[in-house]
């Protein structure tokens, strides 16, 4: 603390990496929704990690209770939420606890020494103290009573009964969001606002909030405890309208899409489970689009209602998460044998078995790619980012519809709940979905009647005809049947046949996928790095760090991973070391190593946690031009 | 149900498969039956999807001259759920087996009926596994000896109308294979209520089960044995009437000769708001080897999920109007960058 | 039921594990009645198996020092069955909530109750998914608001007591998480009752359904709508028991006033054979908004699965003699190749 | 047919292939089923194959209905049922139909001439009665009106009222046999005192039958119609004491087997399936050794029913086919991550979906390699053999209980329904599992508590605790764990601790192998046959045959496919070329070239049927020394 008179003076910086944490119950989610709010507005790019406990609430003050918000917000166009925190705010000594190790060197530290009481030491494990002795010393060290700064802001509203202590106390959230927004030069006025429209009901409350911001505000601004105060300038984004969007409201929002651009009826039957509800709970609220949301009795019932709205016509999708997809795997069998179409997501999470529900993790792309019985190959597309979601969404239904298959459309935790900004698209740029198919409504054998497994040459996809058409009745289901009539058929040559079909439809859909797209700037670069879904953020990053120490590195980020494009091949064998890192045990490696027989080297991390772009771009330095090499 | 066009017959139902069942097996019966009954009520062909999972009465569809689908074992309920909420404009049909329909498939089916999604679902109880060669099913009498149980089964059937009741079915049904005009008339019924049907129909598997409902199908037995149920008619049977069925004191029902029974005879009314009164009646008899109801147990009107969930539906957009893409990307927190 | 050695206390069946559920969650109140209960009725902690599906309530086997698995969703009654037939001196107790039983878990918690193993299942029913955060249940009153209803639930909920009846339980009760006596009680029941003891617990899930239950529980209400079922007992309540129940005449329940209902109020009986008066009684409410009989409905003795099993066993070893690996393998058509 | 008078004279063949086919209502499987009798008692090496319709009964007289029983008998050791039959018995037009393409050239048909009505050739899809005009010229027919020999034959027990004629005509089969087996000089004693304890309970049928059979034999002795009778000698087999089993029955014994030997009573559930039932059909006849079976309502709550006894110190196994496998992937998780020791029996058959019931398939390896949500690997292990489904159970248990993990045992459809003679084993030479394991009933840690995740150094196997032991009181689950106590843990350095080492726990499995077993006679083979499971027959005929055209082949069958064997890629690495057929479409394969990236060939063929020999042995040689290689 300087005890010397000076105004604080303001310091630009490129970018900031922000961690709020605190208890589950001192509302650090929502501090930090509202910060990157009005850090979008600054116009800065950003990326935000939410991190919470098990889905049940841990006791108060304890470490399993701990809840953070982390925000990275550049001038540059950034790909993760960032790796050490410049700035931790921790509401309790458990919060300290839990993310001290985190913090940049030097890094600023705000605690709420309010909450630094024996009892709450005690449950963070902290023998004494941290706020005196050495801990902190290799830290700018921030001591705000914030807890009493808040209550002693609404003395009068308690006085006058318009709040009790305890709605009071909850404020808390919003002074440290005040003091933050200050050191940071963020204005607050939207938050006020939007704090006054979300407590519209009690006004009291939605003053006690905005009181509480400003309290925090002006403790920045009138204590001298801060030397500095930062700035982030606003990031050169392209043109455009922008907001912020997770991943699983993308993933809902890229289905309504696909529904509006085809003019097939959505319907959407899955099984609450973490970290895929939020999806239904998003597309429930959208009925006025004609969304139909079924919540079944299990996962099974869920895909299943699926296929037969599938059957009759509709954009059908269902989602789970790891356990739920084991559920689903025999009537996937079934949907890929009937070839209706239909979309089957699955956001990820830790695993195996139940695992670690609230944490992200990769590693059910071979349960995708192989968790069916017999034969069963079904395309596979995933998402890179959590606006990607909407574009892979729309990717996955088209897909979909054009081959007529059961689409595996792959997220993961991280990008289900974190945030980015999204540049809006034009909607009448979005894919055309009905160019996509069209109903069979005509007999297609010269003796006038319907071959529901004549194909189209073009795409191998069979006709699509729906109950209601007359003439066109048909029967389909899983036992083998023979090509074109689609009777049952045990005969074996046809058997061998139809399996290969099976195959050929899906190399298919590689064969018509535009070029892939490699990023390899200087045009010289040796290394590839490979990566899929939610790692592109990281991967992109570690290539960026490398390429300015001077390393030559091209990476690509696979949106298909069945089929495999039919270029991937050429270009692995054209560099001299091949990387793929994966949060999961090497499951692309294998895939890559069997298809190429290129020695692709696996970097491997299941932590629950995205990797850190620092880590990784050492992991690809050493690969690439170190021993390992 | 679809509007009657041109009359059709049954040939219009008759798929060109080869029917593939066991010569004897009782589902040649009931697929005769549902093929007329279809003619008859001027369903059509296109407006027509039966769903089955997998056993030998789920090989029903390929008979069918309809849209259907054989599913996965035990799914079906599910798979007619997704179609009827997509599809009001269509007549969905489950056809199931006692293995199919209530072991591995049971939670579907509870589910189905307790949601009243507009289904008919008929159960075809032969009391065994036929498909897999035998093994003994949830409707098998305890000590049943089959494939795998040399020692005698040891689950207490479940008596399938007992647990459409338990969950509130809203039109629960038990009819014969071989008793033409008696199914026709309660699939007349099934067909026609709106919500979930169920209909258990006792199917002889001569193969691996035979005789299992000779109690109430063969002539000398079933005279004795078959409890009528009509709705407005007092529940007496025997071939002259001589047996009655009263409730006791304490709602459970019993068997007293009628003029025992006198004006205590129960009166039946499948439109009982209450399902208690068809549960009684179905614990008169577990497993069909002596006196039995058929028939009608319950017949009630109820909300219809499939409905409901449509009108939802338009009620959302009555209240928010017709949703718009461009408005939904663009609302929350949005900004521009210039 | 193990024999009671040195007596135990409640300490004795309460884990080290910091225990996790929200403050004022109904779960706790449970917990500690059961810890209390089997230290009172002298369980052993190495002979009792607590075993879960996933859920709030599934936590619960964490909390107790006994043997447990936190199984997977719905499955704990499979798991159990397995384990209750593989070992006869264990006991084994469910522990699932209204999701994991009712919804995923249906067609194992009905299959159990029919096959009537040797479980105490207790059903933790708080009308909504817990760890989920807040999605309708299959117990949720129709029209129940909730995050992936916002216009309201469509589907009629279960009466679980209904369906265990529909399936003929051996053993079916009704306890409130909060009635500390009560509860323990019926769990005393159920622990003593050999065969499937199927108990459902009313528990508040203070964040996404806050009262739920504050008919049946809240002073000034509860009074009112609780219904207590006591063996031997004429059913009536209310503060002067005021109120009745009688049965009509086409054997369904209905609730008059006491002086009205004269001698035709209905005694309780749990032991009745027949699941119908059980089932009338459970018809009285469907959510607990009103008045709602809580208590035991059925407790009748009958053949349990696993014990019939064993006895098979010893039967085959007695006709067949031990089973001799050699003279197996050495059986059929055999020949020597010298 | 010769109208010279000759004494027919004895041919003597080093091995025959004689193939019964006839309406599903015609006794093939029968008449097969006693001829294989005979003929092992007769001394010969014999494969067979059985061949029936999908489940449910066909009409009589179609295609659709025709049952078929091959058997391959022969001096030698075999390893198949053989490719082209020498003689095809053809009870009805659809069974010549359908199985006379089959038929070597030149080789003989035996025809029941009373079958061959109008109906029947139209229902057989016959314009005209192939018995007249060219169609069989090329092959030696032989026009026996079987029924009517038959009925001739009971004419005096019919007339007597001791069987109708529909009774009798069911003899005909009988009649086949015996005079097959007067082809083949096969004493038909055994099957007339076979058919007497048979027909115990009604002595007309039994005696009919009989008298059928001899009528069969005299027929043929005493007609001219054939030339020639054919001898084949004993085989040089291993002394000993020999019997017939199939898969199904030998997986059964096996699994009593591993009961017995490691005192563990035996837990069995499972939800019937084709072509799995008969395992538990064959267990539920062995209740007085312990065996507890139980049929659940499905294969979820089966699996469940199998983890619960294993928790309860059983030996817990359950066993379904692909459709059923999938619906279990979810509680295989459980029992990984729960580290309890059981086996999961899949017997194959054809996919996808429903598929094939009733057909043999190799697709559902990578199913169980990788159908489970997460990192969630367990071993899995191959039959190759209809007798060595015994021996592949017994190491199946070996490793559930060694290393406290669920153990994937595949079989499929063919091994399950064939049948060969198998030497009965010595008790006392099975392995002792008695050894694998040791129930924990005491403390692990200092402070006298109990760990149930304290692993052994050696196995990585965590304890085997059982509930009613006091003190030893825990707590398993499927979330994440903490390494040693197994309480919850969700800390990221924990999960990525756990993730690795339930891979190393599979590791080690393979590690602790016997050396790979490689059959390369002249020592000198620079091509390599890899296989698993079922194809090991073919295989070895294959090769058989290659060696003796001079080319130099190795062969390596593989019993573990999870984990590979650690020796395996150094062994691919030395040979030029490397063929891996299999009965899928490549998923070994895929496996090798990901793990060795060896260029592995793969030979794929999902017919239904099982590899014939010699066109396993073409495609070798074109791998290793036609155009292709
Ligand atoms: C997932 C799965 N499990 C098991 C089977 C095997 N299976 C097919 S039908 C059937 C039961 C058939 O019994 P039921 O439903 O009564 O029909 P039925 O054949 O008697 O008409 C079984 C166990 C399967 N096909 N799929
Ligand atoms: C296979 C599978 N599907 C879904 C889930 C997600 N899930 C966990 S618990 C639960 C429902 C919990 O509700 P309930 O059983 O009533 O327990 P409560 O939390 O209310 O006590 C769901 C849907 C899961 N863990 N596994
Ligand atoms: S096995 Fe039984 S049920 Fe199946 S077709 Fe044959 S007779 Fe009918
Ligand atoms: S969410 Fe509800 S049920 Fe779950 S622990 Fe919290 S209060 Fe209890
Ligand atoms: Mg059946
Ligand atoms: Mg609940």
């Amino acid at each position: 603390m300087s005890d010397t008179v000076s105004t604080t003076e303001k310091i630009q910086l490129s970018s900031a990496v922000v961690r709020f944490a605190g208890d589950s119950g001192d509302g650090m989610q929502l501090a930090g929704d509202r910060f990157t709010t009005q850090t979008a507005f600054a116009g800065n790019d950003l990326a935000t990690l939410p991190d919470f406990p098990a889905e049940i609430r841990a006791p108060a003050g304890t470490l399993a209770g701990v809840s953070s918000f982390q925000l990275h917000f550049s001038d540059q166009d950034i790909h993760t939420p960032g790796d050490a925190p410049d700035v931790l705010v921790a509401m309790n000594p458990a919060a300290l606890q839990k993310h001290l190790g985190a913090l940049k060197p030097g890094g600023i530290v705000i605690v709420n020494t309010d909450a630094f009481t024996d009892r709450n030491l005690q449950k963070a494990g902290y023998e004494s103290s941290p706020l005196e002795g050495g801990t902190l010393t290799d830290y700018q060290l921030h001591e705000v009573p914030v807890t009493s700064l808040t209550l002693r802001a609404l003395e009068e509203p308690i006085e006058r009964g318009d709040l009790n202590k305890k709605e009071a106390e909850r404020c808390k959230n919003m002074t440290a969001l005040g003091l933050v927004s200050w050191m940071y030069s963020r204005p607050v006025e939207d938050t006020e606002s939007w704090l006054k429209s979300k407590f519209q009901s009690s006004p009291a409350i939605a003053d006690a909030n905005v009181t509480a911001l400003r309290a925090g505000w002006n403790y920045g601004e009138t204590t001298e405890a801060f030397a500095f105060t930062y700035e982030v300038k606003a990031a050169k984004l392209t043109p455009g309208r922008y907001r912020n969007i997770t991943g699983n409201q993308a993933l809902a929002y890229g289905l309504v899409a696909a529904s509006v651009r085809s003019g097939l009826p959505l319907f959407y039957g899955s099984y609450p489970i973490t970290p895929a509800s939020d999806i239904l709970h998003e597309l429930a609220k959208l009925k006025n689009f004609g969304v139909s949301t079924f919540q079944a009795e299990d996962e099974i019932a869920a895909i299943g209602s699926v296929i037969g709205a599938a059957f009759g016509g509709s954009l059908a999708v269902t989602a789970s998460s790891g356990p739920g997809i084991a559920l689903k795997t025999e009537a996937m069998g079934l949907a890929m044998m009937t070839e209706l179409p239909l979309v089957v997501v699955n956001v990820q999470r830790g695993g195996p078995s139940t695992g670690l529900p609230t944490k992200t993790e990769q590693s059910d792309l071979l349960q995708a790619l192989f968790g069916r019985n017999g034969e069963a190959p079904i395309p596979v597309v995933a998402a890179s980012s959590p606006a990607d979601c909407f574009d892979a969404a729309l990717e996955a239904a088209r897909i979909a519809l054009t081959y007529r298959t059961p689409v595996a459309l792959l997220s993961d935790g991280y990008l289900a709940n974190s945030a980015e900004p999204w540049r809006l698209p034009v909607i009448e740029d979005l894919p055309d979905l009905t160019e996509t198919f069209a109903f069979a409504t005509e007999p297609n054998l010269e003796d006038g009647t319907f071959a529901p497994y004549k194909r189209d040459e073009e795409t191998l996809a069979r006709p699509w005809a729906l109950p209601g058409t007359a003439g066109m009745e048909h029967r389909i289901g899983g036992l083998e049947k023979d090509d074109g009539s689609g009777n049952i058929s045990y005969d074996p040559t046809n058997h061998q046949a139809m399996t290969e079909l099976r195959h050929a439809r899906i190399a298919r859909i590689g064969e018509q996928l535009p070029p892939l797209e490699v990023e390899d700037p200087s045009g010289a670069a040796d290394v590839l790095v490979v990566g899929w879904g939610s790692t592109e953020g990281p991967i992109q990053a570690a290539c960026h760090e490398l390429r300015t120490q001077g390393r030559d590195v091209a990476r690509v980020q696979l949106r298909h991973l069945s089929p495999i494009h039919p270029d991937l091949a050429d270009l692995l064998g054209r560099y001299r070391v091949v990387v793929c890192p994966e949060n999961n045990m090497g499951q692309l490696v294998m895939l890559l190593r069997a298809k190429t027989l290129v020695d692709v080297k696996p970097y491997n991390r299941v932590s629950g946690q995205p990797f850190a772009a620092s880590e990784l771009a050492e992991a690809i330095e050493g690969f690439g031009w170190g021993e390992q090499a | 149900m679809t509007t009657n066009e041109t009359k059709l017959t049954k040939k219009d139902f008759t798929s060109d498969r080869e029917v593939r069942w066991c010569p004897g097996c009782g589902d040649y019966a009931i697929l005769a039956t549902v093929q007329s009954l279809l003619a008859e009520v001027g369903a059509r062909p296109e407006s027509t999807v039966f769903i089955s999972g997998i056993g030998c009465s789920s090989r029903f569809p390929y008979y069918m001259d309809t849209y259907g689908i054989h599913s996965i074992h035990g799914r079906a309920p599910a798979l007619a759920t997704g179609l009827a909420i997509a599809r009001p404009d269509l007549d969905v049909w489950v056809i199931t087996g006692d293995g199919d329909g209530l072991s591995i498939g049971g939670n579907h089916l509870m589910h189905a009926l307790r949601r009243n999604v507009n289904l008919n679902i008929l159960l075809f109880n032969n009391e065994i596994y036929g498909l897999t060669k035998g093994q003994y099913s949830p409707t098998s009498p305890l000590g049943s000896i089959h494939k795998s149980t040399p020692m005698g089964s040891l689950d207490r059937p479940i008596n399938p109308v007992s647990l459409a009741l338990g969950v509130e079915a809203t039109y629960v049904a038990r009819s014969i294979d071989t008793d033409r005009k008696h199914l026709t008339e309660v699939l007349r019924g099934a067909y026609e209520h709106r919500g979930s049907s169920f209909v258990e129909i006792y199917q002889n598997c001569n193969i691996f089960n035979d005789g299992a409902f000779a109690a109430i199908k063969e002539p000398g037995q079933k005279e004795h044995n078959q409890i009528r149920l009509n709705a407005g008619q007092p529940i007496t049977f025997g071939p002259e009437g001589e047996r009655a069925v009263v409730a006791e004191a304490d709602g459970s029902m019993s068997i007293v000769s009628t003029e025992e029974a006198g004006d205590r005879v129960v009166i039946h009314d499948p439109a009982r708001e209450e399902p208690t009164t068809a549960f009684a009646l179905s614990r008169l008899a577990l497993n069909p080897t002596g006196p039995t109801p058929i028939g009608i147990f319950r017949d009630v009107a109820r909300p219809v999920y499939d409905d409901d969930l449509r009108s939802q539906i338009e009620q959302a957009r009555k209240d928010q109007g017709e949703g718009e893409l461009a408005a939904l990307l663009d609302s929350g927190n949005v900004w521009d960058v210039l």
